[in-house]
């Protein structure tokens, strides 16, 4: 490839400042229904509880966090798959938020999603020219049968797939290529910000080196503008410009990428980072590890205050866990501007002037926490 | 532990055993008070707990004593004078006199509403209710103890065979009283009969009704010790409800019960082979072709209904579909009735001659709506569907266009001829006592057959009314005899098709039980080895 | 609701679901050619299963008597040949005889030209009634599960009506509704009362795909909401369908002659089926076995038939038995 | 935290310091019928008391094979093992059914990738950890319940007495791996082997795991054969690494060699796709194709057709397993005929 | 859970509710009806409307349904004209329950019986000589028509061999005492042995000939859950645990296989009702089904009013119990 010689792949296409994607305040909470003879809302699951971002255009926005605390949820919400119940997100100027029927499914042209499980997103009776095809259909793209026609193999070329492949079924394929397919299918109507959920989870770390390499290729040669939702820590290091670490349906801390590494600020950003294996026994050997107490407490029952004061090492009597702090911008040495966390005492335990201490594990009742039960507890979204 | 008897043993003397007879029934008796019933079921069971004034003979329809010993009709024919047998008690020790006599005939005249519609053989052959002006009944008057008036408002045949139907059996009174039987009621889309039509009937005969096990369903008379006549020779009676026909018969081959009613005539040949004891009916019953120019005008001609009725292959029809013993009918009721005549018009099966005739009455395309009933069998007609086709195909072949009509017997059947609703259909009827009356009021007097439309259908039904109301026997029978030859070559307002014989069936260890062209056989005789 | 609301529901529901999950084949190399679409490699598993190609042939030789009955059959099967050799006193059913290999029936008609034509009209009810509850189903389960809703309540509701009903006491009734019976309403009978199994079938399973993440991909790419449901929730749904509408194929046979055991069936013999060629022969069960015993194997194999052929369908089609 | 310096497969069999001994195993599937598969090919390592021994691979290169052959948990039709696994000298594969179930879960025990999946969803946690003991200690429930509740409180489950009555579904992720843990661990075996235990786990509850694994071998002096695809947990726990690719070992190193000069191109190109979050990196450089790309060990090197550096005999030869020249810490072996030679990658 | 209970209940009343409208009108619509069915060939216009005005449905629908349903609230469901003429509908529902309920229960225990085992060793032998003989069994109870093989069984085991009886429900000489109706149970507790036995052999061959169905369908549903459970990771740990067979066979399979089982025989209800309509016509037993039939054909409106009402109810009831007991069995839905 043409970048293929620089030695960092990432953020040569310098983005620029203009802000692509403005979110602002956005929640969405899932009722939780129950009654007798009428279904009630009887509570709420915040799956997103508040966020504020903004992703500039040409960048890769990278947002982290353990599993359940809302990363899908907020990207689905991001595109309008999901109903929002608070906030706004303003794209290219346009609030996608309040967009509705024919207008949103226009705009839908110009952001894309690609998935997690690379075969289960691809409809299994259609060939992936038909695949190909329909969003470019849908948005009027594929004028003649010419036009469409080279475009397909456009498409294909552009990530690494014979022209042979239109003509199969995605059973046929095996998961790299179908995570290949995917991507072309998000390419496929041109779109200015793709939203990629767990793009290489699924993979194998071999091919998942060759999505990535992909995914950053793209962006080079289409301009496109990645929000990457991964509980890998590396991949989203490697790949992002900007991350956001979530906790629990909010975002905790942001930064630049290799800031977040080099001043992880956030007690929960701080564990998450030594938790990660390095392949390195040098590393591993003399690694200091924040082991944290614990699971991720239930979304549907979120802590109060700090949300998570109930695991952190450097939990204070105050304030903790009964205000909650806002996303906010630290002024500490060596900690470039533009690097937010949400913890009261985040100057503190950089200057170490707060120690970590022991943590008693609290248990956790893992109650609605399957999917199987979160479907039939929940109607399924609307179309 | 139980406190059942135990069956089976006990004393023989004088041929009674105490042996259990189980009889299969195709269906539940409706009602135990004979009084609101219309089903064979109840009747067969009451047979056996009660008697009526009169009886008829075994084997026949000819009238005998029962528990009147002898009657006189006074000469304007209104008012009956019967004699009554002496020492006679209902099994709840009740006695049976004149008093008794009046007492069931004043409770079965005075019915409330619900009771007036459910005491169906009342109001058919009384006609009214509560000594009205259509009440045929009039007035009971006691004379002394063993002897009853009855006062009518008009002479009839029907009188006194009537009396003889379980119907009009004499239920004891005291239990009459004591269990409302009267009380009957009208609720939702069914008559609620009293606590007496369910448990406690109390009559004369030779059983005494012992119990209805709903769940098992069967019933259970015993002997009744006290009977004035033959002591029964059975000492209990069964019945068991067994709905499906060819249960009926494997249960009697099997020997789990020992007999059963109209065995279907397919059937008759191996049940005989079986060596059962297969006893044929006269036949006492008529299957005919109901016809109504009211709503079929090409009927009005005479011309077509002969040459209808000169379509029918009868004789094969007969051989083909209808049990051993079953003949062609010939006029508009069988044989064993009074006033059959034997020099009636006859119509042989002659499709050309039919042909003919339809010609000549301008008919010659004539095409016809035929309704047969779906979901019965009547003993008259065993298999509607079969004489159907049978019918359908020789009246296709003298070129007369058929078509079809079915409605089940309960789904608007009955409902559509009753109301005259079919041009052509099929029907029959099952004679309840020897009186041509019985037949032909009922087939000519409603709006079946749209009598009136033909210029002598005024005349027909005054026809039949003055027959009726003839007094002398000789005289009356005469004059039936007139109006049957007048019916089969004058009117022809439908086509009689045949006489079916019913049987009844008894294991091989049964034997004494005379069949009735009546169908009320005396289980009383039965004997059991 | 937690619990697994009314279970037949569930059930069905659970079998859609689980028949709509599609995984796949790993893939290896992309070769030229025309790809294997699911059907394609469904249908290579069926063609090496024993038990399909028995019910196939089963089912195709039934077609072909139906189809060519007018050439099988040696008579006419309504015209009574030996109406003088019926008597209902000693020879109700007349025996074989040289042309006529089974005897007549108890019209004098030849029992196996009956019986060939019947297979015609009992495919003509099969067919009719699986169709009748197939689009009956098909429409009420994409209605509710397409639109979701108060539609979905709505339909669902009267469904789950039908459902607590027995069957066959469904089909029984509705026979009665039409007070005499024919070829239609056995049909629209069998037909109504198989319908809300479909419908729930198809509803559940297209839920399934409601919430899956391809009609979500195509959401994303701004694809209209009709194309949605036809072209990705529609034809992903039907698999359970197809496989339910051979079992039904079975059922409805087996029904229709169970009506008209129980006298609600087509009561004009003139168009001969099996069914009620065996209800008629209930009163010859011990006396003229045959005239049951015939009709019934012949209902018998056709059941079968299509039962087995479903069957090999459903292990097919099912991902789950493609280990 | 190397016990030995000796890593030849070639010593004399059963002598007394080895736990395990896996020779030439090798698994076939699809006996009749279908194509045949050989899923693992040949594989023979040694497992030392106290040792933790590292099998690593990208998926489908047989690593659950292998250890469910070692427990004889396979299908008893459709699979054919052959080679030897001597445990304390005997053949685990030439035992019984019966003999096999005695041992299992008292000499050898195993935990399995997906915690919620492993455990009985309709058996309470406290039966499910009381079976085993009853099973293999002859104890009465009664007496196996105290017991339990140490084990539950040993592996870091809060309050362990409510827990032994509840259902896997009531715990979370964690704790379910946890109580896997217990029962793996109720009967002391000197063997276990786990099969990608933290791979369904988010990391922090990973780290959670892993360092209670470490901890527990450590003290108890269990023996660990640890299967992953994550290179970055080897490097945290394991004594000895294995890497397999197509079923057969390709190189094996006590772990600081292994990450400091990988020498086989397999191993080299995993190390290079990785992005790793202590350093930013240039761009990774994956091993091109996948898996499923791979030839049949029988005529050539099966990584040929994906090798950054492959020579004329790789595809005409099938490459032996040899020991090289020792590394730091001892012992190592390849199969590979063009090494990758002096990349050190410290 | 009993949140739960309590909105399956209010649905049920509503599912009650609108069926019974439905059904009312729908039997109301059908031809012919309750007064040509108490008249038969002796029905003449003016008597019809004779009966029908002291029936009282000569009113208007609404007005009638109005009635029927005050009068229901109150537990009067209308009068028998025909099943059991001048009963209370609810009363013949009542008393033909146990006959049916008996020949039910005892076919859901035949197929229980005979369906798990095989389709457990099926599973597990999969290919094996129980599996090819449970699936041929299973096969044949789908494709042969019930009322066909309770015909063929009658005629072979009762009326050719003299091995049972062949029709009813207890031999009428046996006097036996009724207490609750069910007889085998009734002849149990008053000791009177005989009766019970009789009542039992009356069952055997109706019994089987219902259970064919069921059978066939539990034995589908074990022999697939088996197998899918046979597959579940759990099965391996247990494995792993090294238990004996016997403990992972019941705590482990069985426990896990009988859940989609339990369902299952949920559904059954209403293919036990289908099959009772039928068996119990052949074998002339007065239960629910031959009432319904009968009810049907002689167009006795209350009683199959009442049945199918009480069908449906059943059927939910049933099901209720069905997930109650799934409940027990499986944890999971145990919540609330
Ligand atoms: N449609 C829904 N209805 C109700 N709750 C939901 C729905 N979708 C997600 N949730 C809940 O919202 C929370 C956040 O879910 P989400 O899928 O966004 O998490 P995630 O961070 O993507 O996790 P993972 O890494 O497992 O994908 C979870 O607790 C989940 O159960
Ligand atoms: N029962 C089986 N029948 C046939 N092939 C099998 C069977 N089990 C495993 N295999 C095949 O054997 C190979 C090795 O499988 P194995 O499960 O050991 O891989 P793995 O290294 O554990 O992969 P993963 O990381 O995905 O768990 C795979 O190609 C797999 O398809
Ligand atoms: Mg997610
Ligand atoms: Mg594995
Ligand atoms: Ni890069």
């Amino acid at each position: 490839m043409s970048t293929a010689t620089t030695a960092h792949g990432r953020s040569q296409h310098s983005p620029g400042d203009d802000v692509l994607v403005e979110v602002t305040g956005v929640k969405v909470h899932f009722p939780i229904k129950r009654g007798v003879v009428f279904d009630k809302t009887v509570g709420y699951v915040y799956a997103v509880d508040g966020v504020d971002l903004q992703i500039k255009r040409g960048e890769t926005y990278g947002l982290v966090g353990e599993s359940g605390c809302g990363k899908s949820t907020f990207g689905r919400a991001l595109l309008r798959l999901e109903d929002l119940t608070e906030g706004t997100v303003i794209f290219d100027g346009v609030d996608v938020a309040s967009l509705q029927g024919e207008e949103l499914r226009r705009k839908r042209k110009d952001m894309q999603m690609v998935f997690q499980d690379p075969l289960s997103s691809l409809d299994p009776r259609q060939t992936v020219e038909a695949l190909l095809l329909e969003g470019m259909n849908a948005h009027g793209l594929a004028k003649d049968k010419a036009a469409a026609n080279k475009r397909l193999r456009e498409l294909l070329s552009a990530v690494g797939l014979p022209a042979a492949a239109l003509k199969k079924y995605p059973h046929e394929f095996s998961g790299g290529q179908r995570q290949r397919i995917g991507i072309a299918r998000a390419l496929s109507v041109d779109p200015k910000l793709i939203v990629a959920d767990e793009p290489v989870s699924a993979l194998d770390v071999s091919v998942q080196a060759q999505v990535i390499n992909l995914l950053e290729d793209l962006q080079e040669e289409f301009g496109l503008t990645y929000l990457v939702v991964a509980h890998d820590l590396a991949v989203v290091r490697h790949i992002s410009d900007r991350i956001g670490v979530m906790y629990l349906g909010s975002l905790v801390e942001e930064s630049d990428a290799d800031d977040l590494y080099a001043h992880p600020l956030h007690p929960y950003t701080r564990a998450l980072m030594s938790a990660v294996p390095v392949p390195d026994p040098v590393v591993e050997d003399n690694r200091e590890r924040i082991i944290l107490v614990g699971d991720l407490p239930s979304p549907a029952n979120p802590p109060s205050g700090c949300r998570f004061h109930t695991r952190c090492p450097w939990k204070q009597e105050s304030k903790c866990d009964t205000d909650r702090p806002e996303l906010r911008i630290v002024q500490i040495d060596g900690v470039p501007q533009g690097h937010r966390v949400a913890c009261h005492y985040a100057e503190q335990i950089a200057s170490g002037e707060l120690q970590p201490h022991e943590v008693k594990a609290v248990a956790t009742d893992q109650t609605g926490d399957s999917s199987d039960e979160a479907g039939s507890m929940f109607e399924p979204e609307k179309l | 532990e139980s406190k059942r008897e135990e069956g089976g043993k006990g004393s023989e003397s004088g041929g009674q055993s105490n042996a259990t007879m189980t009889f299969a029934a195709a269906g539940a008796p409706k009602t135990f008070d004979p009084f609101y019933a219309t089903d064979g079921e109840t009747f067969r069971v009451a047979r056996q707990i009660f008697d009526g004034l009169v009886n008829f003979k075994p084997g026949t329809a000819d009238l005998a004593p029962g528990l009147a010993t002898s009657w006189i009709p006074s000469k304007d024919g209104k008012t009956w004078t019967f004699k009554l047998r002496t020492g006679v008690k209902f099994t709840d020790g009740t006695p049976f006199n004149a008093e008794a006599v009046c007492k069931n005939f004043e409770r079965m005249d005075k019915q409330n509403e619900a009771g007036q519609t459910a005491a169906v053989y009342w109001s058919d052959n009384m006609g009214g209710f509560n000594k009205s002006k259509d009440d045929l009944y009039q007035g009971c008057t006691p004379k002394g103890t063993d002897s009853v008036e009855l006062k009518l408002s008009r002479a009839t045949s029907k009188f006194p065979s009537l009396l003889g139907l379980p119907a009009w059996s004499m239920q004891s009174p005291t239990a009459l009283d004591k269990y409302k039987a009267n009380d009957v009621k009208a609720q939702g889309d069914g008559i609620t009969q009293s606590e007496y039509a369910a448990k406690y009937p109390t009559g004369t005969g030779p059983f005494k009704f012992e119990k209805y096990d709903v769940q098992n369903k069967t019933i259970t008379l015993v002997r009744n010790d006290d009977f004035y006549g033959d002591k029964a020779k059975v000492g209990k009676l069964v019945f068991k409800i067994i709905p499906d026909g060819t249960s009926r018969k494997q249960a009697l081959l099997a020997g789990d019960v020992d007999g059963y009613d109209l065995p279907n005539p397919v059937d008759w040949d191996s049940l005989k082979k079986a060596g059962m004891n297969l006893e044929i009916r006269p036949a006492f019953n008529i299957l005919y072709l109901g016809l109504n120019p009211t709503k079929n005008p090409a009927l009005k001609d005479l011309k077509v209904r002969q040459a209808l009725y000169h379509a029918i292959n009868r004789e094969q029809l007969v051989k083909n579909q209808l049990p051993e013993g079953a003949t062609a009918a010939t006029q508009w009721y069988p044989k064993t009735v009074d006033g059959y005549s034997d020099s009636v018009m006859k119509y042989d099966y002659n499709p050309e001659k039919a042909k003919q005739l339809l010609k000549e009455a301008g008919q010659s395309s004539l095409s016809i709506d035929l309704w047969y009933p779906s979901e019965v069998t009547r003993p008259y007609m065993p298999d509607p569907q079969k004489i159907f086709q049978a019918i359908k195909g020789d009246w296709e072949k003298a070129g007369i266009k058929v078509n079809a009509v079915t409605k089940p017997w309960n789904g608007g059947y009955t409902d559509g001829t009753a109301n005259g609703a079919s041009p052509a259909f099929l029907i029959g009827w099952t004679g309840d006592y020897n009186t041509p009356d019985n037949f032909i009021a009922n087939f000519f007097m409603g709006k079946q057959m749209g009598i009136s439309a033909y210029p002598w259908g005024a005349q027909l039904k005054k026809e039949i009314t003055d027959a009726d109301s003839i007094v002398n026997a000789d005289q009356r029978t005469a004059a039936y005899k007139k109006l049957s030859e007048k019916l089969m070559k004058e009117y022809v307002p439908g086509l009689p098709i045949s006489n079916s014989p019913p049987a009844i069936v008894f294991g091989k260890n049964i034997s004494g039980i005379v069949a009735s062209p009546l169908t009320s056989e005396d289980f009383a005789t039965a004997v059991k080895k | 609701m937690v619990l697994n609301s009314n279970s037949k529901k569930a059930r069905i529901d659970e079998l859609a679901e689980r028949a709509a999950v599609q995984d796949g084949l790993d893939g290896g190399g992309i070769k030229d050619g025309e790809g294997v679409s699911l059907i394609a490699s469904a249908w290579a598993r069926l063609r090496r299963n024993p038990m399909f190609i028995v019910g196939a042939i089963m089912v195709a030789l039934i077609f072909l008597v139906a189809l060519l009955a007018d050439v099988l059959a040696p008579h006419d099967p309504t015209v009574r040949y030996l109406a003088d050799k019926v008597s209902r006193a000693n020879n109700p059913v007349p025996g074989a005889e040289p042309g006529y290999p089974l005897g007549a029936d108890d019209l004098g008609r030849d029992l196996l030209s009956r019986l060939i034509h019947g297979s015609r009209n009992t495919l003509i009810i099969a067919f009719g009634a699986t169709g009748l509850a197939f689009f009956g189903g098909l429409v009420l389960g994409t209605l509710a599960g397409a639109f979701g809703g108060w539609i979905d309540s709505v339909v669902m509701r009267v469904v789950d009506i039908m459902l607590s009903l027995p069957s066959l006491l469904l089909a029984f009734s509705i026979a009665a509704l039409f007070g005499r019976g024919s070829q239609t309403t056995v049909i629209v009978a069998i037909g109504i009362a198989m319908m809300p199994t479909f419908a729930r079938l198809l509803r559940g399973s297209m839920m399934a795909q409601r919430s899956s993440d391809h009609v979500l991909a195509a959401r994303s790419l701004g694809v209209k909401k009709s194309a949605i449901v036809f072209r990705h929730m529609l034809p992903n749904s039907l698999s359970p369908v197809l496989v339910q509408a051979t079992m039904v194929f079975a059922t409805s046979i087996i029904d229709a002659a169970a009506l008209s055991f129980l006298g609600a069936g087509n009561p004009d013999d003139t168009k001969p089926e099996w069914g009620q060629m065996l209800g008629l022969a209930q009163e010859y069960f011990d006396t003229f076995p045959h005239m049951a015993v015939y009709p019934a194997l012949c209902i018998i194999a056709a059941a079968l038939g299509f039962t087995l052929m479903g069957e090999s369908l459903r292990e097919a089609l099912d991902p789950k038995s493609r280990r | 935290m190397t016990i030995t310096a000796d890593a030849n497969p070639d010593r004399p069999a059963a002598s007394a310091d080895i736990l395990l001994q896996v020779r030439d195993l090798t698994v076939d599937f699809g006996t009749k019928g279908s194509k045949p598969f050989r899923a693992v090919d040949h594989v023979s390592f040694d497992v030392r008391p106290g040792q933790t021994v590292g099998l690593v691979g990208e998926s489908g290169c047989g690593k659950s094979v292998t250890s469910m052959a070692i427990m004889g948990l396979l299908p008893k039709r459709g699979n054919k093992v052959s080679g030897t696994v001597q445990f304390e000298g005997t053949d685990l594969l030439s035992l019984s059914d019966n003999q096999m179930r005695e041992r299992r879960g008292r000499d050898v025990a195993m935990i399995f990738q997906d915690p919620l999946s492993s455990l009985n969803p309709v058996v309470p946690l406290g039966i499910q950890v009381t079976e085993v003991i009853e099973r293999h200690r002859g104890l009465s429930r009664k007496q196996a319940m105290p017991e339990a509740k140490e084990l539950l409180d040993k592996v870091g489950i809060p309050d362990p007495n409510r827990r032994l009555k509840e259902y896997p579904h009531q715990l979370s992720g964690g704790m379910r791996q946890r109580a896997l843990i217990a029962m793996a661990l109720a009967c002391k075996p000197r063997l276990l082997i786990a099969d990608e235990p933290t791979t369904a786990l988010d990391v922090t509850i990973q780290a959670q795991i892993l360092t209670l694994l470490s901890e527990l071998v450590r003290d108890s002096g269990t023996a660990l054969v640890m299967i992953t695809h994550d290179l970055g947990v080897v490097a945290g726990l394991c004594d000895e690494v294995n890497v397999l690719y197509g079923g057969r070992i390709v190189e094996r190193a006590a772990r600081h060699d292994l990450f400091a000069q990988p020498r086989h191109p397999y191993t080299y190109g995993l190390l290079e796709s990785i992005p790793r979050l202590d350093a930013a990196r240039g761009r990774l450089n994956p091993v091109p194709g996948s898996v499923a790309d791979n030839l049949p060990w029988t005529s050539a090197c099966a990584f040929a057709p994906r090798c950054s550096q492959p020579i004329a005999r790789c595809t005409e030869q099938t490459p032996e397993l040899e020991q090289i020249e020792p590394g730091l810490d001892g012992d190592r072996l390849l199969r590979c005929f063009n090494p990758i030679e002096g990349k050190d990658r410290r | 859970m009993l949140r739960y209970i309590a909105r399956r209940v209010v649905q049920m009343i509503g599912v009650m509710f609108a069926l019974s409208l439905l059904i009312f009108v729908w039997l109301r619509m059908l031809p012919g009806g309750t007064v040509s069915a108490m008249l038969g060939e002796r029905a003449t216009p003016e008597r019809a409307a004779q009966l029908r005005k002291t029936l009282g449905l000569d009113q208007p629908l609404p007005v009638q349904y109005w009635k029927f349903l005050t009068n229901a609230l109150q537990g009067k469901f209308g009068v028998s004209s025909q099943v059991q003429a001048g009963s209370d509908a609810m009363d013949v529902f009542l008393t033909r329950l146990p006959a049916t309920m008996e020949l039910a229960g005892l076919a859901i225990v035949i197929a229980l019986i005979t369906a798990i085992p095989l389709g457990y060793l099926a599973a597990k032998r999969r290919g094996g000589i129980f599996d090819a003989l449970g699936i041929g069994v299973s096969l044949v109870g789908v494709a042969v028509p019930v009322f066909f093989l309770a015909v063929v069984l009658k005629q072979f085991f009762a009326v050719e061999w003299h091995l049972l009886p062949v029709s009813g429900r207890q031999s009428p000489e046996l006097e036996a005492t009724r207490v609750t109706g069910f007889f085998i149970f009734d002849g149990l507790m008053t000791r009177e042995f005989d009766a019970a036995w009789d009542a039992f052999k009356h069952l055997i061959l109706p019994a089987i000939a219902l259970a064919t169905i069921p059978f066939a369908v539990i034995f589908r549903i074990t022999r697939a859950a088996v197998l899918d459970v046979l597959d579940e990771d759990f099965i391996r740990t247990a494995e792993a645990k090294g238990l004996k067979p016997s403990t992972i066979r019941t705590r482990h399979v069985m426990r896990n296989a009988m859940l989609p089982v339990v369902t299952t025989v949920g559904l059954q209800v209403g293919g036990l009702l289908t099959g009772a309509v039928l068996t119990e016509t052949v074998f002339s037993i007065p239960g629910l089904g031959d009432a319904m039939k009968v009810g049907f054909q002689e167009r006795d409106f209350s009683v199959v009013q009442v049945l199918i009402i009480m069908a449906a109810l059943t059927y939910v009831l049933v099901n209720l119990l069905v997930d109650i007991a799934y409940a027990y069995i499986d944890p999971r839905v145990r919540i609330r």
